[in-house]
C-alpha cells in the first residue's frame, strides 16, 4: 500500500500549524509500514476517537472507525476487541478526555490488558473547547475556567498506567515525527495493552512547542531498561508534566514486558460473527421444565 | 381451587429456595403455580418471605391473604397472622405461637436423624405436601432432580415430616401436563440465548442481576461470553463498539445504571450501532427501595438520551411474554439498527409464573450483517431509513460516527445532509410500527364495555381481577415505543368506563397515551409503596374509583 | 427601518468579537440590534460569520438576506452573495470579487500606519459606520470603554476607514435611550449572581461554556467560587454536596453531560437537596453538530432520571428573559427543594439581544435555610410538602438520602412510609403550580383568531414574524414544568388555525401540550437543519402549512 | 460526650458477625476521642456514604449525613467540604464503590487534597448485590458473574492514591478495633486528603479472617518512615491484594505528608450561608448596558 491511500479527502479543519498533523502522519506512516511488512491487515484495522481537536483524525483516516464520546475511546475500543479478536485496534484520546472525564477507563484497560494500542494527544488543555485547564495541565495553568490558577499537578499518565498492570507505556513527541512512527509501530506489534502519551503542543491554546523541543530526550541515549518495572516506575516520575528550567523530559518506550492478555480468561472468544450458533429454543427452556 | 401459601422466615434460612421447590413440585405435578418473592435489602437476617398462589386453573398473581403459613420463625406469624383465613392454619415447629399451628417437632427430628438446623426447613416441606395430599413420589422426583445427587437426608428429612401430619386439604386433580415455572428474568436470558446473544455486559444491580448470573453459568455451553466492566458507562460504550465489530450485544441494568447509560443511548441514536438493553425497575428515584417494585421508569425509558432519535421499549407482562418480546427486541435492534428496550421490573422479573407449553418462536435469530461491497457506506440514506449492516475487517470501511454524517459516515455540519440524516433516521421508526403490528402489540383479555388498561408487570393480577369483574375488558400495552397508537385509541374509544391501572405514583402510562391519542384517561388506580397489586385489591378499588 | 448585515471570514480573525463591537457601537448610539452568530467546530479556519439586524424598533432576531456584507475573505462573499438584496452592498478590500463592492485599500493603510494584518478589520468597521452616517464619536466611544487603554492604533484605523468611504445610507433618528446588549448566557450568569449563587460547577461544553467563563472572571469581584472538577458526574454530585452544605449551587452543561447527570438528577429528586441546572441545548444527538442550535432536548430535560419527583423546566426565549427565569429558577429550586432546569440553547445562549431596561427584579435572593431545632426533621410531612432547610453544623442532625427514608431520614422499606413521602415530594408541584402562576408561565403576542405556539429561542423570530402575519397571536410557554395547563388549553380552545413551531425534528411540545390537555396540534413548522428560525422563513413556511 | 451519643436506635441489618460491627466501632471510638479532647466539634462532623452492605452505616452513626448514590461518596464529600469549609467530613466507600464505579473520583480526590477523610470497606467483593467479583478481588476469584474466575490482577488503591498524591494513606482492619481506631483519630486530624483503605472480610460472600488475621502485622513494628515517599510506595506494593501462603500484609499509617490543601487556590472560600452577600443588580447588569 502507499501511504495516500490513507487519505480520505476530507478537508483538515486543524488549526494551520498544529502539532496534530504530526501525529496523523506518525500514524499513517506507522500503519503503512507495518501494512507493507505484512505486520497487520490493513481491513482488519479499526480506528476509536471521541471528542476534542484529536477526534478529529476520525475524518483524517481512511480505516474502519468508531468516533464515540467524550472520554469513551477506552471501553468502546475494549468492546471492539472482544466483539472481533481479529481486529487491531488503535485508539486516540485527548488529555481531557481521557484524564478527566475517562480517567476510569484508562485505570481499568491497563489492568485489563486488552491487546489493543490507545495514544492520548496530550496537550494538557481542553482545545476543541478553547482552551480551559485539564487534569495535565501544569500546577499554576491560569485559563478562563480557571483564572485563579490550577492549585494541583497534573496527573502523571505514565505512571498512572505502570501502577495499574499496562504492559507497554511509552511516551512520544509530535514533532518528532520518525520516533512517534517507530513507538506507534511497536505499540501497535506489542501483544497487550499500549498505552503512548504523545507531547502535543496546542498553537492556540498551550504552545510549549519551544519548551518541548528544548526539554525532551530520547530514553535510548541512556541505555534504559524498558523491561524493568523499577527502572519505569523511576524513569516515568522524571518530569512531573510542569515547566521548569531544569525539566528533563524523557520520550520513548519505559515498559514493555509480555503478559497474558484479557482473552486469556476466556476459552469462547472468538469472531462471533463467523460463528454459526444454532440456538435450539427447547432446549434453552427446558430446565424451567417442572 | 386456589390456595394460597405463604412461607417466610429470616433472610438466609433458604425461603426463596424453599417457595421455589414447593413451586416446582406443584407444577411437576401439573398445576399452576405463581410465586411472589419478598425481600429486604440485607444479605442475613430480616424477614423475607414468598407467597404461592396454586391452582388447577391458570393463576397470573398472588394475593395478599393465605390459606396457609409456612413459617420459620415467630416473626412471620406475627406479621402475617391478620391474612391467614378464617380456615388456614400455620405449620411449623412446636415452639411457634400461632392460632391453628399445625406443630412439627422439627428438633427432636434433626436431633434423631443428626442433621443441622438448616435442614429443618425439609421437615416442613415434608409435612406441607402430606397436607395437601400430595404424593410423596411426586415430591421426591423434584427434590432429587433439584439437588441432583447427595438427596439422602433431605428425603429421609421429608418423608419424616411427611409421616407426621394428616392430610388437610383435597386438591382437585390438575390436568396431566407438567408446566413450565420461569421467572422474567430467566425467560429474558433464555430469550437472549435464542436469539444468538453474543455478549453480555453487565454491572451487578437489583432487579437485573438474575440475568447476569444466569447468563453468566450459561456461557460455555452455549458459547457466549457475559463480562462485567468498571461501571455501567464502560458497559454501554463496550456494548456499542462491541456491537459495531459484529457481535449480538445486550446490556442489563437498573434505572440508576440505565441513569448512567443516557449519553450512550444518544450515541446508539446517531451511530445506529444496534443494542438491546434490559431495564429492571425498581422502587425509585435514586436507590430508592432496592429490592421492591414499581413502574416509575416508563417515561424515562421512552425519553433518555439527549436529542431525538428512533428506539423500541417493549413491556412484557409476564415471564412467557418476556421470552417472546425479548426475541423480537433482538430482531428489530439488529434489523433496524435501534436501541431495543426490555421495560421489566423487579415484579415481573423475579416473580416464578407457570404456562402451559412455549411454541417455537417465528422469528429466527440473525445479526442481519451485509457483505459489504468496496462502495459500502455506512450510513447510506434508503427507503426505509436502514443502512444494510456491515462490520469491520472485510472488503470496506465501516464507520460509526457519534457527529452528525454523511453517508459515508464523515463528520457534516450541512443543513441539507442534517436534514436528510434526521429523516433517514426517523423513518425507521415507520418501518417499525409496520413490524410491531405483526406482533401484538397490546392485548386484549375478557369481554365487556368497560376497559381497564395497564402495562408490564401488573398483567398478572389484572388479568386475574377480570374473572371477579363484571363486564371488563383488559387492554395490556405491551408495545410502549413505537405506540400503537390507533389500535388503543379505538379501544378506548369503544369503552365505557376506563380505568388506568399502573404500579406508579403519576400514570405514566396515562401520560404516554394523551400524548399519543389526545386521550386523557380521568380514572386511576395507581399504587405506589413499592408492592405490586393483587387481583383482590383491584377488585376494590375498581368499584371504588366508579363510586 | 432594518436593516440586515453579514459580516463573515475565517475562524481567528475576530469575526464574533466585530460583531459585538458593531453591535455595541449601534446599541450605544440609541438602535435595537440582535445579533446572531454562526461558527463551525473548529479553532482556525473555516467559515464563521454573524448577522445583525439593526434598527430603530425593537428587534428580535436576523434574517437569512443581506443588506450589506462585511467580508474579511472571498469565502464568505461566495457563501452568502446569494442572499444579498438587490440594492444591498459589500464592504471589502479591494481584492475581493463582488457585485456592489465597496472597496478599501487595507494593506494600503496596515503598511501607511505600520500596524499588522490582523488590524485590518478595524479599518473595515470604520468605513462601515460612515457609510451609515454613524457620527465617529459615537464609534470611538465605544471603541475606548471595549478596548480600555492603548486604543490608539484602532483609532487611527477606525479613522482612515471612516474618511475613505461616503455615507450611502440614512438611519433614521434612534430613541435616545442607549440599550442593553446581552447575550442569553450573559442573562444567565448575571441572573446567578444577581440570586446570590455561591458556587458554580461546570466543565466545559458548548453552548454553556460561556457561563463557565463568565461566572470565573466574576468570581473574585463577587464571592462566589467557580469549579471545574473531573467530568460532570462529579460536578453534579459535588454540586448536590455543596448545596446539602449550605452553599448556593448551580451548575450548567448540555445534552452529553445532562445525559451523564441523569442518575444525580434522580438522586436530587429523592434527597431533596435543592440545584439549579442550565442545560443549553445543541444540536443532538450524541455529539451532533456541536457549535449548532437545536430544541431537541425537551422531553428529556422533562423526563432524565429514573422515577418520578417533582422538578422545574423553565425556557427562556430571550436574553433578558434569561436574567428573570433564572433569578426563578433560584428561588423555586430552594424554597421547594426541587430541581430547577433553565432549558436554553445555542441561539438564545450565544446570540445578542438588545431592550431599553432592566426593570428590578421581585425576586429576593434567599437560600431558605432555616435555624433548626434539636428536633429538627430533615425530611418532616408538611402541608405544601417542603421540609424546612437547615445546614449542618448547628445543632441539628441534618441529613440527606439517596435511600426512601422517614421524616428522620432514615432507610425505610415500609410501605405506609414510601407512600407518605411520595406524596409529600409530589404534592411540591401543586404549590408550585400556584408560584408560576404568578410568575407569567406564559406569554401571549400579538392579537387574532390564529394561534402560533412556540418555546424557548423561536420567541424572537416569531415575534418578528407577528408583524407581517395576518390574524395570529404567539403563544409563548416558558414553564414548561410544573405546565401551566389550564391557560394553554384555554388559548388553544379559542383559536381558529392553530401552528406548533419548534427547532426540532419531531414537535416535542406538541407532545407534552397533548400529554397535559389532550389537544393534539395537527399543523407544525418544524426546522432542524441546526439553524435557528427566521420571521421571513416563519412567514412562509405558515402560510404553506395553511394551505 | 459518650459513645453511645453516636447510636441511633435503627435497627442493624449487617450479617450477624459482619466484620463491619468492627469499624462501626471504631469510628465511633475514634470520634468520640476526638469530640472528647476538643479536637473535632461533633455537629460539624458529616458523613458521607455511598450504596452497598458499608452504606448502611449512614442509619447506624447519629451524624449528619449524605447518603449518596453508588460509588459517588467522594464527589459529594468534596461538594461538601467546599460549600462549608468548617465541616469534618468523613467519607465511606466500599470496594465495588470505589475502585470499581468511581474510580474517577479517587484518582482525582488525591489530587485535590481536599481536608476530609475517606474509608473504604474492602471486602473485595460486592457484597449487597450477592457476591460478584470487583476490581479489588484477588485474581481468579469465581463469582457468580465471573465463572470462569477473573483473569487480571486487583486493584492497589495505596499505590494508586500515592502516585496520585494522596497526602495521607493508610490501611488497617475492621477486626483490629483499636489499631482502626488509632488511624481514622489520625487520618481526621490530618489536614489533606487521608485515604484508609480496611480489609474487611465478608463472612457470607468473602470470608477471608482467618488467612488476614494470621498475615496482617503492624507497619509501626518494622520502623516504617511514614513520611518517605519511595518507602510508602515500596510497602504498599508489598502484597498485591491475592493470597498466597506467604503473603505479608503491612496496617498501619504508609504515607502522610504537610501539603497545601485544595483550599489554598481559593482566597474567596468561606461558609457560604453565613456570608451576607447583597448582590446589587444594576451593578450586576451594567456591563451590559451599550
Ligand atoms: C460529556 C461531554 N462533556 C463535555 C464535552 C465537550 N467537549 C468537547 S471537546 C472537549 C475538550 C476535549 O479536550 P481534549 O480531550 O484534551 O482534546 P483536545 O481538544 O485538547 O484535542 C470537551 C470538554 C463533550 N463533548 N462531552
Ligand atoms: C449505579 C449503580 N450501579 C449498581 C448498583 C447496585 N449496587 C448496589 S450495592 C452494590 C455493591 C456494592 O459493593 P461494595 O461497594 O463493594 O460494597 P459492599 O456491599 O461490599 O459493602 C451494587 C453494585 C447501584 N446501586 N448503583
Ligand atoms: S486548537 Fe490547538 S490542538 Fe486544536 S487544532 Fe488548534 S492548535 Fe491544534
Ligand atoms: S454480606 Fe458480607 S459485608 Fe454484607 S453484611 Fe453480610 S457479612 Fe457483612
Ligand atoms: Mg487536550
Ligand atoms: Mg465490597
Amino acid at each position: 500500500m502507499k501511504i495516500e491511500d490513507l487519505n480520505t479527502g476530507e478537508k483538515i479543519t486543524w488549526c494551520p500549524g498544529c502539532t496534530n498533523f504530526g501525529i496523523l502522519s506518525g500514524v499513517k506512516q506507522a500503519i503503512t509500514n507495518l501494512v507493507n511488512n505484512n505486520k497487520v491487515d490493513l481491513n482488519k484495522i479499526v480506528g476509536v476517537s471521541g471528542v476534542g481537536c484529536y477526534d478529529k483524525i476520525y475524518d483524517y483516516l481512511n480505516l474502519n472507525f468508531f468516533h464515540t464520546l467524550h472520554g469513551r475511546t477506552l471501553p468502546t475500543l475494549f468492546g471492539i476487541k472482544i466483539g472481533n479478536p481479529e481486529l487491531t485496534v488503535i485508539g486516540f484520546g485527548g488529555d481531557g478526555a481521557t484524564y478527566a472525564e475517562g480517567i476510569a477507563h484508562l485505570v481499568h484497560s491497563c489492568r485489563y490488558n486488552i491487546n489493543a494500542t490507545f495514544m492520548v494527544f496530550n496537550n494538557q488543555i481542553f482545545s476543541l473547547t478553547t482552551g480551559q485547564a485539564t487534569p495535565a495541565s501544569e500546577k499554576g495553568l491560569v485559563s478562563p475556567s480557571t483564572p485563579l490558577g490550577i492549585g494541583e499537578k497534573p496527573v502523571n499518565p505514565l505512571a498512572l498506567s505502570l501502577i495499574n498492570g499496562a504492559s507497554f507505556v511509552a511516551r512520544s513527541f509530535a514533532l518528532d515525527i520518525p520516533h512517534l512512527t517507530k513507538v506507534i509501530e511497536e505499540a501497535i506489534t506489542h501483544k497487550g495493552f499500549s498505552f503512548i502519551d504523545i507531547l502535543q503542543p496546542c498553537i492556540s491554546y498551550h504552545n510549549t512547542t519551544q519548551f518541548l523541543r528544548e526539554h525532551v530526550y530520547k530514553l535510548e541515549k541512556v541505555n534504559h531498561n524498558s523491561s524493568n518495572y523499577e527502572d519505569a516506575m523511576k524513569k516515568s516520575l522524571e518530569w512531573d508534566y510542569c515547566y521548569s528550567e531544569n525539566s528533563k523530559i524523557p520520550i520513548g518506550i519505559f515498559y514493555k514486558v509480555k503478559k497474558p492478555t484479557y482473552r486469556r480468561q476466556w476459552p469462547q472468544i472468538r469472531t462471533w460473527h463467523r460463528f454459526k450458533r444454532k440456538p435450539d429454543f427447547r432446549k434453552i427452556v427446558e430446565e424451567y421444565k417442572g | 381451587m386456589e390456595k394460597q401459601i405463604l412461607i417466610g422466615g429470616a433472610a438466609g434460612q433458604g425461603i426463596a429456595k424453599t417457595a421455589l421447590l414447593i413451586g416446582k413440585i406443584f407444577t411437576n405435578s401439573g398445576y399452576y403455580v405463581f410465586n411472589y418473592r419478598d425481600y429486604p435489602s440485607l444479605i442475613k437476617g430480616g424477614h423475607n418471605f414468598n407467597i404461592l398462589k396454586v391452582s388447577d386453573k391458570p393463576v397470573n398473581s398472588h394475593e395478599n391473604f393465605y390459606d396457609m403459613i409456612i413459617s420459620l420463625n415467630q416473626d412471620t406469624i406475627d406479621k402475617h397472622r391478620e391474612k391467614l383465613n378464617k380456615r388456614g392454619f400455620v405449620l411449623g415447629d412446636k415452639n411457634l405461637k400461632a392460632r391453628n399451628l399445625i406443630e412439627l417437632d422439627i428438633s427432636k427430628v434433626l436431633e434423631e436423624t443428626g442433621t443441622p438446623k438448616k435442614f429443618g426447613i425439609d421437615v416442613l416441606i415434608g409435612a406441607f405436601f402430606k397436607i395437601l395430599g400430595l404424593p410423596i413420589e411426586n415430591v421426591l422426583k423434584v427434590v432429587e432432580e433439584v439437588f441432583k445427587k447427595k438427596t439422602d437426608i433431605i428425603e429421609k428429612l421429608i418423608r419424616r415430616g411427611y409421616t407426621s401430619v394428616e392430610q388437610k386439604i383435597e386438591l382437585p386433580e390438575p390436568n396431566e401436563k407438567n408446566k413450565y415455572f420461569m421467572t422474567g428474568n430467566e425467560a429474558i436470558s433464555s430469550g437472549a440465548i435464542a436469539s444468538s446473544l453474543d455478549i453480555y455486559f453487565a454491572y451487578p444491580i437489583t432487579p437485573a442481576t438474575p440475568v447476569l448470573h444466569i447468563l453468566a453459568s450459561k456461557q460455555i455451553e452455549n458459547d457466549f461470553m457475559v463480562v462485567q466492566p468498571e461501571n455501567e458507562i464502560a458497559i454501554i460504550n463496550a456494548a456499542l463498539g462491541a456491537s459495531y465489530a459484529g457481535a449480538i450485544s445486550m446490556v442489563g441494568t437498573s434505572g440508576l445504571g440505565f441513569s448512567l447509560m443516557a449519553e450512550a443511548i444518544s450515541l446508539q441514536g446517531i451511530s445506529e450501532v444496534p443494542l438491546v438493553l434490559y431495564l429492571g425497575q425498581r422502587t425509585s428515584p435514586a436507590n430508592g427501595v432496592p429490592t421492591y417494585t414499581s413502574q416509575g421508569d416508563l417515561k424515562f425509558a421512552v425519553n433518555a438520551g439527549h436529542g431525538e432519535f428512533p428506539r423500541v421499549v417493549v413491556a412484557p407482562g409476564d415471564s412467557k411474554e418476556c421470552f417472546y418480546r425479548t426475541i423480537e427486541t433482538f430482531y428489530l435492534a439488529y434489523k433496524y439498527r435501534v436501541i431495543s428496550i426490555i421495560l421489566g421490573d423487579k415484579h415481573v422479573g423475579e416473580s416464578n409464573y407457570s404456562f402451559d407449553e412455549f411454541e417455537e418462536p417465528k422469528i429466527k435469530p440473525s445479526n442481519f450483517i451485509t457483505t459489504p461491497s468496496e462502495e459500502y457506506k455506512s450510513y447510506s440514506i434508503t427507503e426505509n431509513g436502514v443502512s444494510p449492516r456491515a462490520v469491520p475487517g472485510e472488503n470496506a470501511k465501516v464507520r460509526a460516527s457519534s457527529y452528525e454524517h454523511n453517508e459515508l459516515g464523515y463528520t457534516t455540519e450541512k443543513e441539507d445532509l442534517i436534514v436528510k440524516m434526521n429523516d433517514k433516521r426517523l423513518r425507521k421508526m415507520d418501518f417499525i410500527k409496520e413490524e410491531i403490528n405483526k406482533l401484538k402489540p397490546v392485548s386484549v383479555y375478557g369481554e365487556g364495555k368497560n376497559l381497564i388498561v395497564g402495562w408490564g408487570s401488573t398483567k398478572g393480577a389484572i388479568i386475574d381481577s377480570l374473572k371477579k369483574l363484571e363486564n371488563f375488558r383488559f387492554l395490556q400495552i405491551s408495545y410502549i415505543c413505537p405506540f400503537p397508537t390507533e389500535i388503543v385509541k379505538r379501544e378506548i374509544e369503544n369503552s365505557n368506563e376506563i380505568i388506568l391501572i399502573e404500579n406508579n405514583v403519576t400514570g405514566l402510562l396515562g401520560d404516554i397515551i394523551a400524548e399519543q391519542t389526545g386521550k386523557i384517561i380521568e380514572k386511576k388506580i395507581l399504587k405506589y409503596n413499592a408492592r405490586p397489586l393483587t387481583s383482590e385489591e383491584i377488585v376494590m378499588k375498581v368499584e371504588k374509583v366508579l363510586k
